[in-house]
């Protein structure tokens, strides 16, 4: 929207990257974010050198148990994102103040709960295939998860409709409340439809303590991940809100010149 | 160590999470850099 | 007394545009007010928010007591729009059209007649859809609609376009008639000569501002 | 409930009466659906068996051949629905004339409804005729309920997803992705429903009933909350 502003402002930023490099270089950084920004790391390299070389492998699943310390994580992380998408979108319309924080909040949680549930799907197709000789099956926890992934796509679409901040906010929250009374009706009629569960996940089977140990390395490196890119994703989705405030600004000057 | 024949899964199964992940976040760095570029001066409530 | 329309340094955004930059108005009830200005400079823009379609950006608008800020809807059923679109529905006839318009208010049968009457549609047009009319028609059936809903604030958009001299004559009438009534009246036209006659006051609306004249 | 509240679902209904018999009244004379809608579906099934060209499969799959079908029908209504509203900006004097939103949801469903319950009968009898699919008669008890609730909840939710979209301008192609998702319970529910009907795969009535229940919590879930939540979706 902000065509009508442009040059003043890259002039100014110019300027200001000169006086203010570190600012701009990483302007949605804190040093909480840093910190946790290394944890993070440092729990994904302990996944992958512990998933790919350390893990024994599983007395049935051979290797392929070393996909879980992903999948599963993953998927319960893509499930809890579009939990507090679903809380925070209630918490806008609740609250009189009607604060964009949530909005944005819920935006960004279902955006990193999209890239969550994209891992979730292709490690648990690629665990699949090997192990019941098939990349997807009409399995209902398989299923639901997929109208899941969908559906957050056109929440998001939705969200990028346009509007004034606070329309957007007000009718993608409603998309997302009318997403939470979707999920269990799918989840409900898929489940009634395919009652077999097929031999799943590592949860059921024999583990010993260093693969737990991991898994839950797995799980806190995901947790960590997912507060870190909310975060970050809700500093830009403000920013990018004051930028369309600031491009106003600029275009309101130029337009009361016109008279 | 990995079994040679399910090697294939397990290795594409982390290469494709990590780089997803990795991208994402490069993307949204950028994103960030692109937009603070255009609030020079900007408050920023968390700094 | 409470004026009907009062906007304040109002700013109003349509796709990222301030379509009104802090525009600022009075209208006191009874009024028939002119908004002219050239194409672009934010008069259909006043008129729908009036209309409490366009929310407010910035600054403070209160149109019949209520305030456009705190909610935008509750002043809806006490306005009448024309604007750039009819709102009619081409597949039903004139008296569908007017009787559907006039039942959104509950007006009775005897309005709705009232009404065709008025606009000169109680003959043949009738019942014709309102597909098969020339744009003037078209026009006068949505004056009838807005007659037959008895709307409080009147807001006209280049109600002139596209009627032909019976029916300016006929619109000129309905103006005076719902001034006369009590009715508000903010009219934008290039019609100048012809409005401004009626006119209690014109306005000239500017980069998204209001000037007085 | 207090004398507000009655008044406001009196308004309410009032309103959705007048939406109602104004679409169907708009259907009537363009005939729209019935020239153009009901050989779509027609269409469409004939599709399906050239696609499978099975008698015996086509038999088996032909209460999921039939929803299928509707479905891809009721994009089309909904499109239509909101093609009138658009039009000449009917959707915006709704607002301006302070048309509770809810009761033009109701109203717009409701019409909705209807036009989906002609489509279901050509296409059933479709199937009878195409797929040679048997309606025993002690069982058209279960089918009629299964056809109310289902078409009601998928009326309700195309009128939801279709003011979305409507009000969102030229974003038409957001409707099938939006919608197709939130109808799969209705896709489910009805053909295991039908399936029992029908008596498909040895199926008993006992196995349709549950599926109707679904249908039913379905419907009153998606009404309910587009009663409710319509006005924030189409209001720009």
């Amino acid at each position: 929207m902000n065509t009508t502003a442009p040059t003043a402002a890259t002039d100014n930023a110019s300027n200001a990257s000169a006086a203010a490099p570190v600012r701009d270089k990483r302007p949605t950084s804190t040093r909480f974010t840093q910190v946790l920004g290394v944890i993070v790391l440092a729990g994904f390299a302990w996944l992958v050198v512990f998933g790919l070389l350390l893990s024994p492998d599983d007395s049935e699943q051979r290797s392929l148990v070393r996909i879980m310390y992903v999948h599963v994580p993953s998927a319960w992380l893509a499930y809890l994102a579009f939990v507090v998408t679903g809380v925070a979108s209630a918490a806008y319309l609740w609250r009189r103040s009607r604060n964009l924080q949530w909005d944005r909040l819920a935006g960004a949680s279902a955006e990193v709960g999209i890239l969550f549930m994209a891992i979730t799907l292709v490690t648990g197709s690629l665990w699949g295939r090997p192990t019941w000789g098939t990349y997807w099956t009409w399995d209902s926890r398989l299923t639901t998860t997929a109208f899941l992934f969908v559906t957050y796509i056109g929440y998001l679409a939705v969200r990028g409709l346009g509007g004034s901040h606070h329309q957007r906010a007000r009718r993608s929250a409603v998309m997302a409340l009318l997403a939470v009374l979707e999920v269990p009706l799918v989840h409900f009629s898929v489940r009634w439809w395919r009652p077999l569960h097929q031999g799943q996940t590592v949860e059921a089977q024999k583990i010993d303590g260093l693969m737990l140990f991991s898994l839950f390395v797995g799980l806190v490196a995901f947790t960590l991940l997912y507060v870190w890119l909310v975060l970050h994703r809700m500093r830009v989705a403000l920013l990018d809100d004051e930028v369309d405030d600031r491009g106003l600004d600029a275009a309101l000057a130029a337009r009361r010149a016109e008279g | 160590m990995l079994a040679m024949r399910q090697a294939g899964f397990v290795l594409g199964a982390y290469g494709v999470s990590l780089t997803a992940i990795v991208l994402y976040t490069a993307g949204l760095l950028a994103r960030a850099r692109r937009a603070a570029r255009r609030l020079p001066g900007e408050e920023r409530p968390w700094q | 007394m409470e004026p009907v329309v009062r906007l304040v340094d109002v700013v109003a955004v349509l796709g990222g545009f301030p379509a009104l930059a802090g525009a600022s108005l009075t209208v006191e009830r009874g009024e028939i007010v002119l908004l002219q200005g050239p194409n672009g400079a934010g008069k259909t823009s006043l008129l729908r928010l009036c209309a409490g379609l366009l929310p407010v950006e910035r600054g403070a608008a209160t149109v019949l007591g209520c305030d456009l800020v705190a909610d935008r809807t509750a002043v809806r059923n006490r306005v009448g729009l024309l604007g750039h679109a009819n709102g009619l529905y081409a597949e039903l006839t004139v008296h569908d059209n007017v009787r559907f318009w006039g039942a959104t208010v509950g007006a009775s049968e005897g309005e709705v007649t009232a009404a065709l009457a008025r606009m000169a549609l109680d003959g043949r047009l009738r019942d014709v859809a309102v597909g098969r009319l020339s744009a003037g028609q078209r026009r006068r059936t949505a004056l009838a609609c807005l007659v037959a809903r008895r709307a409080e604030l009147w807001l006209l958009d280049e109600p002139h376009a596209g009627l032909d001299a019976v029916g300016r004559d006929d619109l000129d009438g309905i103006l005076r008639a719902a001034a006369a009534a009590g009715a508000t009246v903010l009219v934008a036209s290039h019609e100048l000569e012809r409005v401004g006659r009626l006119a209690t006051r014109v306005v000239d609306v500017v980069g998204g501002q209001v000037r007085a004249r | 409930m207090s004398v507000k509240a009655r008044s406001a679902a009196a308004q309410a209904w009032r309103v959705a009466r007048l939406v109602a018999v104004k679409d169907l009244r708009v259907e009537w004379r363009s005939r729209v659906v019935l020239n153009q809608v009901l050989p779509f579906a027609a269409v469409v099934m004939v599709m399906f068996a050239f696609a499978l060209d099975n008698t015996d499969l086509l038999t088996r799959v032909a209460p999921g051949l039939v929803w299928m079908a509707t479905i891809f029908s009721l994009q089309v209504l909904v499109q239509r629905s909101f093609a009138i509203e658009t039009a000449d900006g009917a959707l915006d004097a709704l607002q301006v004339a302070g048309v509770r939103p809810g009761g033009v949801f109701l109203g717009k469903s409701l019409a909705l409804a209807a036009e989906l319950a002609v489509l279901e009968v050509v296409l059933l009898g479709a199937a009878i005729v195409l797929y040679r699919t048997d309606v025993p008669a002690g069982r058209l008890g279960l089918l009629a309920a299964t056809y109310l609730a289902a078409t009601c909840g998928l009326a309700f939710v195309g009128t939801l997803y279709g003011g979305l979209a409507a009000g969102a301008k030229g974003r038409e192609t957001l409707l099938p992705l939006l919608m197709l998702p939130v109808v799969a319970p209705v896709l489910i529910g009805a053909t295991r429903a039908t399936e029992a009907a029908f008596g498909t795969n040895d199926a008993t009535t006992g196995d349709g009933w549950p599926w109707l229940g679904l249908l039913a919590l379905f419907a009153a879930v998606f009404g309910t909350a587009g009663t409710l939540g319509f006005g924030s979706l189409i209001d720009e």
